[in-house]
């Protein structure tokens, strides 16, 4: 069984729907709702398979009314049961943003933590395939900014199992990114790296985590999401040229694991973050902060940022490509801090 | 309709007890604030939306309800937390910021959470609506016959989460009663420079759900009205929509000059004081005399009055434990 | 209504040539991308909505547009604008991603901007409803007679910002026409799983304004009650909402397998393919010839032709133009 | 004039009005639209006085529909209008967002620059009177992480009128945070130090310049808002006690002066950010990186943040006192970086 498991590949958007049907199975008060969740599996695949073993009844299509629906799926988290709820791309928040962050981040902590919001939102986050600057982004900083709730983004199909499954067992509200560009989907160019061996039963990944992708000894890489493949792409190219990147995979936000950053840091004295979310008061200032507050006088030179320029994501293929985190652009900054 | 008597004296009982309750915060509130009114000062320092007025709509629902039907309420709530009877020492205890309080003194007036009875209330305008659409979604999944009543204003009925909560109540065909608060004014704005429409009970049809209208601020019009559609709702037939006029008597927020209601509007509307007339028709239909209703003030005073105490002898939290409770 | 011949000509020059845009970029579209569908390669990746079948919901509109006149659409915009008379080269430039397009590259497909005619469109749902009030209220600050028109789907009709944009539009009476084309998918939720009634025309009355149901996807069903509403915000009158019923006939978007639409629905909705019925009538009815119409298909196609030849004449950005535009 | 303009003393709340008054008054397309903004004058006063002055058509009371309104700001503002349409509270984004980031901040690049969006946006911000966890946020930090948007937060009358009256001109959005307790309301306790003298002509104050509220040199607290007028009062205690702090305060985060931060950080060497706001993911860490990546080799101690934790802003007095920045812990904070 258990070399059956670890042989068994899985894309990442597989092992997603897999975490939620194994959930589902065992615990009737699980449910998902969301737009094109039913027939058609998510837009992202993510609930896919689900519909045909469990029924319109606990496979819910919404209406296009996301305040509605998150805010009833906070409501049902309230009265015992612990719904996934699609926001189905992140750009969408605006919508609905109350919901998420006046209500399902903070009911826990008005009522003295006596009402518990288990919910799950997933969503879809990234770009890279010219779905302009109303389909691309990640956001994740934003979210990690308001108290209450907790961020998770998987980079590749062990985790994404794994943290889907402490996702809906925890008792917090969850928010649950999965980045297009990792789920393996047919229709979308992919990272190989995302696609890997998946357990057949269920297991539980902790939230709040950090994973080292890879180890290294001049120069600490710290990201997220799809930026994960792309800086251990980096790391290749970097070994190359003598240059040993430690890769670090945060995994989440919220809980974010600060002493990963510090003691990687500690060792390679030098740091690179890595974000596809808007440069300016988000991730990269908050883990250069963390590595400052932690490991100042380890610092051999001023951690460097490769993150997308506060600029709302571009459609056209060239500006796009120039603006998002590149293998390109983070091997530069990697060798660069590391000859510093 | 026939309304047994039992229901009628508890009505009045729970109104005197709002009324009470609302009228001791106010003393309370301003306690500490005057000479010059300062928002932050005193026992009871942040906004403050009291419901003296308003207590018809909270009670008439109150003899219809059942032990786990959810109530979602809005950032004045405490008629309706009474009414469905929200333990009103640590109610008032969290108003009072202290430790003893239903959030522990971190959720405040605008914030009262209670797991039995099941009742929540927001600051936010119709945030409480979908949550309501939730709970009633659970209960469907749990199989049990509650259901789930949403209050909100009628200036929150031209928010977006009302269209969208409706919508999905009536398509699902959820245990769910919507109900507006109608007093006219949404702060200083009038309702006639908000809504497109008189009543917003007309746009049940929208939804293709049953929308009723109360025009009178009278317990027994909101007792009957309000008991069919929850009847309804229970049978599994599906949501409705109900518009009760009710008068807001004071300001806004306690410390509001309510400058933009003219003297004759509120000369009026204190005239029709709904404590007073159901008092009155008790009276005079012979349900309870003068000196009956006088033995419920006390009583019921004396209950207030037990609550504040409660919390005006509870400690504070300590102000570190502000860091707990973001997470379970 | 007797229709004057250019209106009925000009509808179905107009029809003629948004379909062969939606066929030409459908075309371009696959180009690179098959026979391993990748959405992220060829002349222009991303997502792609086309609105083949709903061609008479844009052109019925079209005689009774004047200068300046604004409209906002949705994710599926190109049959509006080419109705409303957007430069068809930048138009595709911009859906090819190129310097020359209206929005130099940054834009795309689903966020087409054009001062003159006044079109603008979004990628969020219900998100243009909004904008066509304020051009509305800006139309009436500056005293002209402009009108607003407002698309949306039969699905952004459930989300909150339908209901903030008629009531508010109602309420202080403005010129806007709010069109809802229903083609009956939200991507693969029907109509009857998202909407708790039949028509949305018929929640019009939630604010007090006409709501007019085109019952037929036919251009000049869809002329004749576009006039009367359009001619009813000009005049002042206040706004109106209309729901058409349409057919989107290929998927939601590019690359979309449409299993969800069952064989025997998407083969009644071809036979029904708005543009032959209309050309059959138009023949039928000695309006225009096979030979007069096999000439506007030459001439439509052509132009449609030179503008997809502008566009891939064009040169893409510098990729560092990215960091252009932010702020003006 | 000119002396009778520096002796008249203003509240920040009459400044505020006193900048719309002035270009209502030359600029036709200018027009006022939100929550009680007319016969109530606003609910923090933004808008005073103007009803009387401009009628009902150029200050319009609305519906409770933010994302109905805002959004007609928008197209209102791309139909040759100059809106300012208030959000009454900064916590009621959600409701909204997506006409403010999505829309709003977006059309300009979206359209090449061929659409101007005109809008100011105002709201109010910040706690310390026990309004709880949905009404006492600031939440600046998370406008400026999303690009196409101005956000501008004064402390003090001056600034706010001249701020406004930039902000009104701007051809983009601008979001206007004013800080309640800052504002001299007279039903809430104020810092004297926001109430000033205020020229009686218009005039503007650059959008993106940071002030040098304070001249010091032995520790640079960078802050904006009513923490500026805290960091003041903590300054004259660090005197005291024989410390130099110079106070730096931002006024607007987009643009940030980041400059001005490195410039100061390079004289004092060493560094406290002070913010209301949630701490991670905001503007501390992005005040401490720009110091990081501008003058990594003149920092002698690691910089200290001092915001609100990461908890929703809680009701009790003595919680949120203890929650929110403090004189005292800024004293603490500075006095405890100048010494190390
Ligand atoms: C989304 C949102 N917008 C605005 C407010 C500010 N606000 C608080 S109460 C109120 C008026 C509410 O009017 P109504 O719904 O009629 O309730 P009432 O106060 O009359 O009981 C407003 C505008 C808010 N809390 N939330
Ligand atoms: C707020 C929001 N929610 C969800 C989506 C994803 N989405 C894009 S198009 C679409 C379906 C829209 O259906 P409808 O309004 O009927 O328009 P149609 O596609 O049929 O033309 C959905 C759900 C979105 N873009 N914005
Ligand atoms: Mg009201
Ligand atoms: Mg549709």
């Amino acid at each position: 069984m258990t070399t059956a498991a670890t042989d068994r590949k899985l894309t990442m958007q597989k092992a997603i729907a897999e975490g939620i049907f194994q959930e589902m199975d065992v615990d009737p008060s699980v449910f998902v709702m969301g737009e094109d969740v039913g027939v058609y599996g998510g837009i992202f695949g993510s609930t896919e398979g689900l519909l045909a073993k469990f029924g319109p009844d606990r496979i819910i299509d919404t209406p296009i009314s996301e305040t509605g629906f998150i805010g009833a799926a906070v409501g049902a988290a309230i009265n015992g049961m612990r719904p996934i709820v699609e926001l189905m791309f992140v750009d969408f928040f605006g919508v609905c943003m109350d919901q998420i962050y006046n209500n399902m981040a903070k009911i826990h902590y008005f009522s003295g933590g006596n009402i518990k919001v288990p919910v799950v939102l997933t969503t879809a986050v990234g770009g890279g395939y010219s779905d302009a600057g109303q389909h691309s982004q990640t956001l994740w900083g934003m979210f990690a900014h308001l108290p209450g709730m907790k961020v998770v983004v998987p980079s590749s199909a062990y985790d994404a199992k794994g943290l889907m499954i402490s996702a809906i067992r925890d008792d917090n509200p969850v928010v649950y990114m999965f980045h297009k560009g990792a789920l393996g989907l047919g229709w979308m160019v992919n990272n190989p790296r995302a696609t890997e061996p998946v357990p057949e039963e269920p297991y539980e990944v902790p939230i709040g985590e950090a994973r080292i992708a890879r180890e290294g000894t001049d120069v600490t890489v710290v990201t997220i999401g799809l930026s994960v493949h792309k800086a251990l792409d980096a790391a290749e190219t970097l070994e190359s040229q003598g240059v040993s990147a430690e890769v670090l995979d945060l995994r989440s936000l919220v809980p974010l694991d600060r002493q990963a950053v510090i003691n990687s840091v500690k060792k390679t004295q030098r740091l690179v973050v890595v974000d596809e979310d808007y440069q300016s008061f988000g991730m990269t200032g908050e883990i250069i902060t963390t590595a400052v507050e932690g490991a100042f006088e380890y610092l051999d030179a001023p951690p460097v940022r490769v993150a997308t320029p506060d600029v709302p994501i571009p459609y056209s293929h060239g500006l796009e490509e120039w603006t998002l985190p590149s293998t390109e652009r983070i091997v530069a900054a990697a060798a660069g801090v590391a000859s510093s | 309709m026939e309304i047994p008597k039992e229901h009628l004296v508890d009505m009045y009982e729970t109104m005197v007890k709002i009324r009470r309750f609302e009228e001791r915060i106010r003393e309370m509130y301003f306690a500490d604030k005057l000479p010059a009114f300062d928002i932050a000062a005193g026992l009871i320092p942040g906004e403050m939306h009291l419901a003296a007025g308003q207590e018809p709509v909270a009670v008439g629902m109150r003899p219809h309800l059942q032990p786990g039907d959810a109530i979602t309420a809005t950032h004045r709530p405490h008629h309706v937390a009474i009414a469905q009877g929200v333990d009103l020492n640590k109610m008032a205890a969290e108003i009072f910021g202290r430790e003893t309080g239903l959030g522990r003194g971190k959720g405040g007036h605008m914030h009262l959470f209670s797991v039995e009875p099941n009742f929540g209330c927001s600051g936010i305008i119709g945030e409480g609506m979908p949550v309501a659409v939730g709970a009633a979604l659970a209960f469907r999944f749990k199989g049990t016959d509650n259901i789930a009543l949403s209050y909100f204003g009628e200036g929150a009925a031209n928010q977006g989460a009302f269209h969208e909560s409706i919508n999905l109540a009536a398509l699902w065909k959820l245990p769910v009663v919507f109900v507006c608060e109608d007093n006219a004014y949404a702060i200083s704005v009038p309702k006639a420079a908000s809504t497109a429409i008189p009543d917003n009970s007309d746009r049940a049809s929208a939804y293709g759900i049953p929308g009723v209208l109360v025009s009178e601020n009278d317990p027994v019009a909101v007792y009957e009205v309000m008991g069919a559609a929850m009847d309804r709702a229970r049978r599994g037939d599906g949501p409705s929509l109900i518009e009760i006029k009710t008068d807001r008597l004071w300001g806004h927020f306690e410390g509001d000059a309510d400058a933009y209601r003219d003297d004759e509007f509120k000369e009026e509307m204190n005239q029709r004081d709904p404590l007073v007339v159901f008092g009155q028709r008790l009276a005079d239909e012979g349900i309870l005399s003068a000196d009956e209703q006088t033995a419920i003030q006390e009583a019921q005073h004396a209950i207030v009055e037990e609550a504040l105490e409660f919390a005006l002898a509870s400690p504070y939290p300590k102000p570190e434990a502000a860091l707990d409770h973001v997470f379970a």
